[in-house]
This record gives structure tokens, C-alpha cells and sequence, in this order.
């Protein structure tokens, strides 16, 4: 049975949402939007979109409502999503609603739901990710930044990677080893932490796009006040497995990837100066045409997890199977669009990236995005567990073994 | 958006799933594919019972009159079982076809023996230079004194040898699609039957100047919209069948990975066959979500599109599915005796049959450029 | 440095050879050549088709010349098979040249090479592998056929599985164990041993392709006497690793594919009543395109290492490499067959496939090979080391590890 | 049948290896690709001293006259380290043209200064609407009055921001291809310079009725069978150069898998990463193979062809091998501070350039028709 809540009228929901959509965003948001070349948009615009959606009461969609949550079902967030994107709005940075709000929710106490929820909505917040360290990405379990009991506070030291916009951020949430007995896993605390006191350091890390994204954040004897803690002490590994779970399900590739290529599309279909179009090219036709169905075998996959997702029941290896498709069939999507943009993809346009700077593209406004979004994609079976790390959760589900 | 089975679909599914557990163990099935005319009529006659041959057809006709989401039902059951008996090209392309005609007289006449199980009667549209796409045909049908004359050969025609009635696609002088009842004995008819790789039985049939009475023609103006569309619906219903094919596929795949031992462990521990599990697990989830996502659209402008996509993944996906199966289960995988490569070679047959992955490419690229 | 053996004529060597092959093969050899769905071809004409080699003293390439080998050197053997295949005739089946015969040559006393490789290089003997049993495929050193002893004999008990041709042998080589002791690859003997001896059955095995090509053959209490054993009791696996590089670097996939190919090419071109060509389809060109890319590949592959290769050097980790690309590249071009033959690949024709069965094919002959063929050949990737065998010792070669 | 450098290719270019290894660790390299104008005119200098400018041209011309494999052990070496000095442009595709032109008198006056690593000259060949066709162009040349007047728009001609003087290609009044003798400096002539995602530099030019002397015509007839050749036979140098730049990406992935350790093991013990680590060597081995082919067809009939296969795989295995080695290095792989990164940017713009997999196919099946 399909469990859809259907005294909600999706239809009306969805005009509500377009309404809205068509006149809240700057030119400025919508430049950010068209210039956000990975999962991560441009940080000035994309925080000031976020407060836009905050006053909306609309940033949190998937939160309790006591918190700031919408209310929403499932379908209708997916729905927000598909709208957002279909405008072409940046998407919010992950890191505040996605990332530490649950942390927060699920295990903070009255007094630091109090202290962190508000700002994290609101933007004024921005929050990094303190979990990956040089020697342990996707090994979690093995890593080893030290957080010594002092009192009332914890000395830090040690060092984070792959902190995405760490650079931006005013607050830090971190996970931390405050014990070395037991299984790895134990003995693993969740902190959260201001950015900037004395004893830590940011480096920005160049991408191969050549901008920073990530950074590398170093501790040297950093004080952490220990009321800072969310959840019990070594108690770090069940905090971070519940946000993990928070979101799952909440698979959104389709909603980018249908309107993305319809652009690809229409690209594909303008005559040039002498009236020819790159669709009438038969092979990349072809190819075009097996990426629509992949395309839209992921959004259909997302709808059915949605549709079909009990409240509150977790998806299970279905999570898996969301995440291979939907960042394999983006990276596919990302190579065809490089293909198209052809030699216009091959100039280093950093500056023409840049939200506000008035820089012409090299070439057609279209192709500016191709390399940086084809390059940065990479990551996508990378990051939030490898694919490879994905395919063996998913063939031992599968396998019930 | 419907993405599973009505509990009413379901309850009726069910129903056939026994059926198929009661009947079709992989030796009685495999004995079946080769002997005799390749189906058991007692069998048929349950399925009359159970009611599936009622399905489609409208309530005046003493059908059951039930949407498309049952007999893709039935369909995934078969396709679980590999069930020989032939539903799909008696029941989802030819008595559909028929229903969409407009020859009251002859629908009185079939539908009814259809629903009862006393009649079986087979689609011949495909041609060798069709590849796929159904209007494309060499079989012309001319009216001469009254009657109208039939020429032509039709290729992979499955279920005929098993059928008293051909339906017949056919252009008329004008260019036009008619489809044409013509009996399996009738003066002219030639048929080359043999068993086919997924233990079917099909003819290829060659027509010399047959002729039938103008009331055999089932559409009185031209066919090709509805035999586009019933066939699309088709494609809906082998999609099911592809999804309950595959579901079974992978489960005897995981059973043998978990139990089969090699340099001392079970070969599910091994990580690149975890993987290529993976992969095979995503193959079979993409094939039904297009399923569902195809029959969102019945009845709307973009259901062809949505049955291109759902047919060309077969193509693509179950035949990936199959190969895979064959290799996880290594050289037991490449004999009769396990059902692995019954399987398999159903999913072989899928593509070759009603347009296979790349004519449905094609077909969406042209869709898109007239959109 | 090219090691090409410079002082060899090839091409006035490759036009001997073509005269040769122009009139040797009667009208039912070239009729199984045709009608080869596998790596096997039909048994009578190809071992009437191995006497006429052998008369011309051509049977053997790979063999000592003292011992009736050709003296050929690689290039020269690689020319000879790719005449072979561009004739059509059907190619020997390996078991007696090259997977027993490399065992008697290198383990064999003088005896056992006088009486037993004059019958192999004839044919007068074909031989049948007993290596593989029911819980042992890739993985032979768990191999469990009981071979005791008993004054001059073996008692033999047990089973050996996936033996090719065995119905039409009338000799067999076998692996078996004669002892338990040390590690699972010592313990295992090397045996030669009459089909039909008693306590012997043989149970053909029904393929895909609905024809008995393998069998399963089952021992109980058969007798065999020691003298018939080739090498030492317990050095086995030392004679099988032996015959395993012997071959080495003699991979010939591209002899077969090229002309393969050109026919595949050739149905293709050719236009229908209408005049249509299948290859006016773009997406069908395309297709064919990269196949002929890949095809072109692995011929070149073969060839780089025949050429490099110093002689009686083992080509090492390019082993793996050819038997992967090579099985691959022809499983691809299987599919690609079956797609070109469409609805006339669909009819089991097991009869109009016999020689001299005179039967007609239903649709186009060229159609008719395509079903079994793309089903037999999933095999490719199975036999002689499965590809994921294969990959795993690529990979440890190519790491050095 | 040539399968390996001889022995003189090889000692000509292990003396190529050693300057590589002598100045391009990946720090100065990076360092390089992003400052001043993206190469050293001093080790330009070292490079015409090791005789490397000379490899292809006439004696006559203070050229070494030797065959394309020295240049193709160049450009492997060059891959290797990922050299930015703009050989390949400036001499596989520019001087080679000239080379291959019939202008007596610019031959003299240019190639010297060539080989004496005085002057960079690049070829403006391709276009946004050319897709890699070379042979596709709507910049123009007319004749005006005893001058040639051009009028036209390139794109990504690679070495311009560091070349006085441009090959242009072009098609006169009568559709005949045209290569043109431009300074860079020329009345007319407006180039956008940048950086491009592998670290090279290149410009889009622009020629707005800029006027040249008749003398500056490289080629009396029509030029298009000799640059069709040419770029063809820079193919095969570019084919090398994959070649070099994939084997060092090879080591340096192997290396990271032994080294690297996850959940307690280096990750190279976990068998999916094998099997992934096996394809690439696959992938790596296809090209080497198919550009050893395509060097046996030089001067033959078969060479467009073989070309175009060599270059249709560096698009599609080469680009695999990036992805993957990217893949393989995870999270560190993403970044510009190690070297994987660099070799990966380059094999993508190898399929940019040139034409792409899909043109070379594209080709491929016109020459099998016209066959």
C-alpha cells in the first residue's frame, strides 16, 4: 500500500511553492544558482537565501515543527526540491540543517537546543564538519584527534580534513577521541566548537578546479568547554550514526538531474550560425537519449523509496543504492555535458565563476560550468561514504548476510 | 503515483503465485519447454479459473474489466516462474489488440471463447525488416471482389503454433494499418514453427494470396495509433514480467553465492562479487522503477516515451542481469539443468522480441525531436 | 628490440600457408568451420580436419620439432592460425596438442612419448581433461577424486565435472589426489587413463545452447596402472602448471575476430529487398565502430606481445591481460551478432546445425550460428581461469605485490 | 612490425626522461602551469640543444630527418612528467604543417629558427562549429589586391599566447583549404589568452579582415589532405603521449594502494580495488597496442583510420583511467597538491581536442562506407 498522504494537495502545494519561488530570490541568489559549479553553491548568496527561506519559516523542512520543521511530507519535500532546483535557486549548504541540526535535536540538551537551533535556521551560524582526518576518510572508526579531559574543558589535538568551506564557517562540529579503550568506535565524542580560538589553524585546500572548498583544520592545545558536548562522553559514534539515518531517504539527485538536462537539451537543440544543432548529431542523440532514462530511473527510484517509506522507517539498502545511482548517473551527466561544451570547456574561468563579478565567459554562458561541475562531480563517489564503501553495505543487505 | 501493487492487485497476484509454486518447478517447467506444443491446456484452463484471461476485457463482454496493474501482476508471477504458458502474447498483445478494435461482431464472437480459455490466438506483426518498430511492414492486404487478400511473410510470431486465429497487421492500398483475423488453417497460410531460446513456440508465417471476408478486419480505419499503443501496454506487462524474472534471478544468485565455497569461503565474501551483486541489485530496481514510472503515464501523451524507456532497459539492464547470473554461478551456470540459464535466456529473448533496446533509442530520439 | 626472427620470409610464408588451406579442407570440414557455435568445434570433421594437418605436418605448431612440432617461430604461428581462421576452417580442439600433450613432452618417459604422441598428433587418440570436479572450478587445489594405491594400480573413486567432448573420447588426463597430506596442491597426481575402463560412467552435460558438450565422468573403483602415471606421485599440480605456460603468449583472439568481424561487417552492408542496409542505422555503426576498435586492439595486443617476447619467455601478467580483452572482446561481439541476426536468432535450430544435416536454416544462414553462439560464449569468461581470476592476478602482477 | 622503440628511439629518449626528471617534480611544475606564461624559455633552449626541434625536419633545414617514433618517444617522456614546454603544438602540429607545406621561402626562413628554439609558431586550426573536424571552417580567405585578407574565429589554439606567429587555417572563394602565415601582432587580429584546465596556455583568436602577403600561403594547392595527415600523424605523438602520462599514473595509483591503509590493510588488498586497478592496466595497455598499430600504417591507406581508433580510445580509456585514479585516491585525489590530479586534467582535455571519441567514430564509420 502506498502510504501518501493524500488529503495533502500536492498540486495546489506545488503552485504555493512556485509562487513563492518565482519572486523571493535576488538576481544575485539566482546568479549563485547558475554559478554553483558542485554540491556546494557560492557561500555569501547561498546564506542570504537561506535566511530568505528562514523568514518563510521553509529552511528546515525535514525538523520537528516545535523547531522550525515544516510540517511537510515526504512528497512535498520532494516537491520543494524539484522547485527550488526547476528555478535553479542555489541549494543550501548541508552543513547547519542537514548536518549538526539533528546532532542538536537528537541528542542536545533544552539549554543547547536553545543556544545552536535558531542561528543554525537563520544562517547566521555556519557550521563546519569535523570528522574526516588525514589517514581515516571513510574509516571513521580509526581516527585520532585527541580531546583530553581538563576539568571542565577538553584540550584538542590533532587535525581535520575535507572541512568543506571550513574557511567560512564560525562554528565547528567535530568528532573527537576522548578514549582509546574498547572497539575503535568507542571512546569517540561529539563536540561542538567555535572556529577561530587560539590554537587552531585553517588551510584552505585547492581543488582541481583550483578553488578551495575543503580545508585542513590543525589543533594545538585548543580549550573546548565540555558543556560544548552533545550526547555523553565516548558516545560520539551513536550521535553520528543518528544524523547519518536523519536524512536517509531523502534522496533529491532526480530533482537537479531532470532540469539540468532539460537545459543540456535545449543546448543540444540551438541552431548554431548555420543552422545546425548538436541533436542532430546521431551519436550524441544516442547518448543523450540513454542518459534521459537513467535520469529518469533515478527520479522514479526516489519517488518510490518516498512513496513507499513507512514514517519514519528507514530505507535500508535502498539509502545505497540512491546514492550509487544518483552520483554515478551525475557524473555520466557531467561528462556529457563537457562533451558538449566541447574546446569551450578547456579555458580556466575562475574569475568568470565568481557571483557578482561581471566577467564574460569565454565562449557560451552554457559552457562556463562544464569542467569545474565535470571535475568537482569526481568527487561524488568519493565523498558520504565511497561508492565502493556503498556497493558492499548494499550487496550485504541485499544478500541478508 | 502508484510504485506498488494495490492490496487488491496483490491479493489477486498472490493468487497466481501460488498457482505458479503449485505447477512450475524448474524440472516440470524444463520438461514442459521441450515436449508436445510447449503448454499444458490443463493448466490454461485453471488460469481461465483463476480468472486472468477475464482481466482486460470489458464487463459486457463478461470480463473483469481491471486495469493494466493486474495483469502486470500475473505477468511478474509468470516471470518468476518462467511460466510457458502463453498469457502474454495470447492475452496482453493479441486480445488487447482485438478489445481496441472497433468489430463489435468479431469481439462478441472471440472474446468471450478468449475469457473462457477455449480460444488462443496469436499476434503476427513482426516482420524481418520491421526491427521493432511496428509500422513498418512489407504485408499488404487488398480488397478484391469483396473479400480482401492478404501478402506477406511475419517472423517470431509467438504463441501461433499453439493459436487456431492469427491477428494480422497489414497496409491496405492507402497506406493504412488494418489488422486481420485469418484462421491458422485457412488456404494460403504457410507456418515454419519451431521452439524459440526461451522455450516457447512461435512460427514464422508466410501469407500467399489468403483470403479473408472484409468482417475479419477489426479496425474499420487505420490501426497503427492503437497497435502502437497496445503494444506500449505490452511492453508494461513483459516489464513486469522482466521485474519478477529478475527478483527471482537474484535471489537463486544470492542463495548460491551464500552456499557455494571456493578457496575455502563462501564466494559471497569475496568483494568484487559483492559488487557485481551490487550492481546486479541496482540493474533490477532501475527496470522497476521505470515500471512504475511507465504506468504513471497510461493514457497520457508522454506513455510512449515512458514504454521506450521501460523496453530499452530491459535491453540493457536484464540482459546485464542474466549475463551476470550465468557468470557468479561459473560453469553450472552455462548448463540446462540449473534454471540460472532459463532465465537468462528468457531476458536474451526480451530484447529481440517487440523492438529491442536500440529501436527503442531511436524511437526516443524521435519523439523528442517532434515534441 | 624487436625480437622478430628477421631471416623468416612472412609473407611469402603466410601465401604457402594460403595455398595450402585453399584446397586441403573438403567441402564437410568448411561446413564445420561454419558451423562452430564455440571454442569447440563439431568433433568428426574437426579431427578429420587435424589427420590432413597432421599429414602435412602441420598439426603441432607449439611442439619441439623433434617431437613433430613445425619449427615455426611465433609470428609465424600467429600467421598460420589467422589463415586458418580466414579460411573457415574449424579449429582444432586443444585438448590433445595443447593440454596433454605439453604434460607427456615435458614429464613423459620415452615410453610413455613413443606410444602415446604419435596418436595425439594424429588423432588416432582423443583425449578428454579431467581436471575440474562438482566444489572444485577455479579453484583446483581442493580437488577430491581419490586415487589409491594398490601394488601396480590406482583405485580411483570420485568425479570430475565440466570434461569437454568427453562422449566423443577415448582417452582421458586427469588430475587426482593420492594424498592428503602438506598443502591442498601437493597430493595430487598426474593420470592418463582409458575411457570405458570399468567402474567408469560418463553423463554428457545438456548447455544453454541445448547440446551436450561437456560431461560429468564418475569413477568407482576404476583401475589404472602406475606406469600410465606422467611425472612423479604427488607432483601433478608441478606437470599442470607446466602445460598452463606452455601455451602462454599463444593467444590468437584477434585471428578469429577480425575475420569474424569483416563477415559481421559484411551481413550488415549487405542491402535487403527494399535496399536498406542495417548499417545505414547510425546507432548500429556506431556500435560496430567501437567493436572494431576493440577487436583492432586486442589483435595489436596479441601481436606487441608475441613480437617482444624473447623466446621461451613467459609473457607473465599479459597473459591474464589477452585472455581477459580477448574473452570480452568476443562475448561484445557475440551481442552485437545476436542484435544483427534480431528475430531470426530467436529459433532453436540444433538440427539445421548438424554437418551434412542438410536441414535449411529458418531465416538468414548467417543468422543461424548467432543464438548459440552468444550463449556458449558466456563460457569465455568462466573457463581456463575465470575472468575474475584473471583480474586478480593482473592486479597482483601489475602492483608487484 | 615495429612494437617497441628501437634501440636508437631509446637512447634518444632516455636522454628526454632524464631532463624530465631533472626539473619536473610536480611542485615546479605546478608552480609553473600557474605563473608567468606557463613554460621556461630556458629549458625551451635545453630542448633545442638536446636536438628535440630537429627530430623532424629535413637536413637540408639543419633538421635531423628521423621518423615519428623519436618524436613519439619525446611525447611519452613529455607525458611522463607532464611537461608544459609547448612541443606538441608548436612541433607536431605547427612545424610539421609547415614542413609539409611547398613554400620554399618560408620553410628557409622559419624552420631554422624552429629548431634553433628561436621561434613558437601554433597552429589556429579548429573551431567552435568544426567538433574536431579539421576540415570544417567558416574563417575565410579571399584574395584583395595582390594581399589575402582574412576573416574568421578560432578556438583553443594551444601555444598562441606563446607563438609570434599562427598557422591559420582557411577556405578560399573556391573552397580550397588554406594555411596562413599570421604574426600575432598583426593589424586585425584579437586574442582572448588563458589558462586551460591542463596547465597549458592557449588563446581564441579572432581575424577581422586581416591582411597578408600572397607569399604567406603555406601551400599552392589545396592544403586539406596534408593537414588531415598531419593532425593524424600529431595523433600518434599525442597517443604517446597518453601512453607515458598513463604509465606513470599507473605507478604512482599502485603505489598509493600499497601505501595507503583503510579499516587496517592497505587498501590495495581489497579485491574490488584490484579488479579496478586490472581494468586500468587494461585500459593503459589497449592504447599502447593500438598506437603501435596505427605507427605500422603511417604512409598506408589504413593510417586515417588507425589514427582515428588510437585517438577514439585515449577518449574513452584514457579518461576511465583518470576517473579511476582519481577514484582510487579518494578525497586526496580531488585536490590540485598531488600530481594525480594534473595527469587526470590532462587525459580530459586529450579527448577536447582534436576531435573527440565521438568524431573519431563518427570518422570511422565514413571510411569504412567509403571503403
Amino acid at each position: 500500500m502506498s502510504t501518501t498522504d493524500q488529503s495533502v494537495d500536492l498540486e495546489s502545494f506545488r503552485q504555493e511553492v512556485r509562487a513563492f519561488l518565482e519572486t523571493a530570490p535576488t538576481p544575485e541568489i539566482l546568479e549563485a544558482g547558475r554559478k554553483t559549479t558542485s554540491v556546494f553553491a557560492p557561500f555569501k548568496e547561498t546564506m542570504a537565501w537561506q535566511k530568505i527561506l528562514n523568514d518563510k519559516g521553509w529552511v528546515a523542512p525535514s525538523w520537528p515543527q516545535e523547531y522550525g520543521g515544516t510540517g511537510w511530507n515526504i512528497q512535498q519535500r520532494y516537491i520543494f526540491t524539484q522547485e527550488c532546483n526547476r528555478r535553479g535557486v542555489p541549494p543550501l549548504l548541508p552543513q547547519n540543517i542537514q548536518m549538526v541540526g539533528p546532532a542538536v535535536l537528537g541528542f542536545g540538551t533544552d539549554e543547547q537546543k536553545a543556544e545552536y537551533l535558531p542561528k543554525m535556521l537563520s544562517g547566521e551560524d555556519f557550521w563546519c564538519q569535523g570528522y574526516s582526518e588525514p589517514g581515516a576518510g571513510s574509516d571513521l572508526a580509526s581516527l585520532k584527534c585527541r580531546a583530553e579531559s581538563d576539568g571542565d574543558d577538553y584540550i584538542l589535538n590533532g587535525s581535520k580534513t575535507w572541512t568543506t568551506y571550513g574557511h567560512h564557517a564560525n562554528k565547528m562540529f567535530a568528532l573527537v577521541r576522548t578514549s582509546t579503550e574498547g572497539k575503535p568506535q568507542q571512546g569517540i565524542t561529539f563536540l561542538l566548537l567555535d572556529m577561530g580560538l587560539p590554537g587552531m589553524e585553517v588551510r584552505p585546500i585547492i581543488g582541481l578546479d583550483g578553488e578551495p572548498e575543503q580545508c585542513e583544520v590543525f589543533f594545538t592545545d585548543v580549550r573546548v568547554p565540555k558543556r560544548n558536548r552533545i550526547g555523553e562522553e565516548n558516545q560520539g559514534w551513536t550521535v553520528a550514526k543518528y544524523v547519518l539515518e536523519f536524512e536517509r531517504g531523502g534522496s533529491t539527485f532526480g530533482t537537479f538531474l531532470v532540469p539540468a538536462m532539460e537545459q543540456l537539451h535545449a543546448v543540444c537543440d540551438t541552431p548554431d550560425a548555420s543552422g545546425n544543432r548538436l541533436s542532430d548529431d546521431p551519436i550524441l542523440s544516442y547518448k543523450l537519449a540513454e542518459l534521459d532514462i537513467d535520469i529518469r530511473a533515478v527520479e522514479h527510484n526516489e519517488k518510490r523509496v518516498n512513496a513507499n517509506l513507512k514514517h519514519g522507517e528507514n530505507p535500508g539498502p535502498m539509502a545505497s543504492l540512491l546514492k550509487i545511482m544518483g552520483t554515478e548517473v551525475m557524473q555520466r551527466f557531467s561528462e556529457l555535458q563537457l562533451e558538449v561544451a566541447g574546446l569551450a570547456g578547456l579555458p580556466l574561468q575562475n574569475d568568470a565563476l565568481v557571483v557578482g563579478s561581471n566577467v564574460a565567459p569565454i565562449g557560451e554562458e552554457s559552457a562556463l560550468l562544464a569542467m569545474p561541475y565535470y571535475l568537482n562531480t569526481r568527487a561524488a563517489s568519493i565523498y558520504a561514504g565511497s561508492n565502493e564503501v556503498q556497493r558492499s553495505l548494499l550487496a550485504k543487505a541485499a544478500l541478508g548476510a | 503515483m502508484q510504485y506498488q501493487y494495490t492490496s487488491e492487485q496483490s491479493e489477486f497476484k498472490d493468487s497466481l503465485r501460488k498457482f505458479v509454486q503449485d505447477h512450475y518447478d524448474y524440472e516440470s517447467r524444463r520438461h514442459l519447454a521441450k515436449e508436445g506444443n510447449g503448454y499444458k491446456a490443463e493448466y490454461w484452463q485453471q488460469l481461465a479459473e483463476l480468472g486472468v484471461f477475464g482481466l482486460p476485457f470489458a464487463e459486457e463482454f463478461g470480463g473483469l474489466e481491471l486495469d493494466l496493474g493486474y495483469l502486470m501482476g500475473v505477468a511478474e508471477e509468470f516471470g518468476r516462474g518462467l511460466v510457458l504458458e502463453p498469457m502474454f502474447p495470447v492475452l496482453a498483445l493479441a486480445g488487447r489488440l482485438l478489445a481496441a478494435g472497433d468489430n463489435a461482431e468479431l469481439k462478441n464472437e472471440l472474446i468471450p471463447s478468449l475469457i473462457g480459455g477455449e480460444l488462443l490466438i496469436a499476434l503476427a506483426s513482426e516482420e524481418k525488416a520491421s526491427r521493432g518498430n511496428p509500422l513498418i511492414m512489407a504485408t499488404s492486404v487488398k480488397a478484391e471482389g469483396g473479400e480482401l487478400v492478404i501478402n506477406g511473410e511475419k517472423h517470431a510470431v509467438y504463441a501461433a503454433p499453439q493459436a487456431s486465429q492469427y491477428l494480422v497487421t497489414a497496409k491496405d492500398e492507402s497506406g493504412a494499418v488494418k489488422v486481420l483475423l485469418v484462421a491458422a488453417d485457412a488456404a494460403g497460410v504457410t507456418a515454419t514453427e519451431y521452439q524459440t531460446v526461451d522455450g516457447a513456440r512461435a512460427s514464422n508465417l508466410r501469407f500467399d494470396n489468403v483470403k479473408v471476408p472484409a468482417s475479419a478486419s477489426l479496425f474499420s480505419g487505420d490501426a497503427a495509433a492503437s497497435l502502437e499503443l497496445v503494444i506500449d501496454e505490452a511492453l508494461l506487462v513483459m516489464g513486469a514480467e522482466a521485474v519478477g524474472l529478475m527478483d527471482q534471478l537474484m535471489a537463486i544468485t544470492g542463495e548460491y553465492l551464500q552456499t557455494r565455497k571456493q578457496f575455502g569461503m563462501p564466494i559471497a565474501a569475496f568483494q568484487a562479487l559483492q559488487h557485481r551483486y551490487a550492481d546486479m541489485y541496482i540493474a533490477c530496481e532501475k527496470i522497476r522503477s521505470l515500471m512504475w514510472g511507465a504506468l504513471q503515464t497510461v493514457g497520457t501523451a508522454e506513455f510512449a516515451e515512458s514504454a521506450a524507456m521501460l523496453k530499452a532497459e530491459i535491453g540493457k539492464s536484464g540482459r546485464y542481469l542474466g549475463q551476470q547470473a550465468v557468470q557468479l554461478h561459473g560453469g553450472i551456470g552455462m548448463t540446462d539443468e540449473l534454471s540460472v540459464g532459463a532465465y537468462f535466456k528468457r531476458l536474451t529473448a526480451m530484447d529481440l522480441i517487440l523492438g529491442g533496446r536500440d529501436y527503442q533509442l531511436s524511437r526516443l530520439i524521435k519523439i523528442r525531436k517532434a515534441a
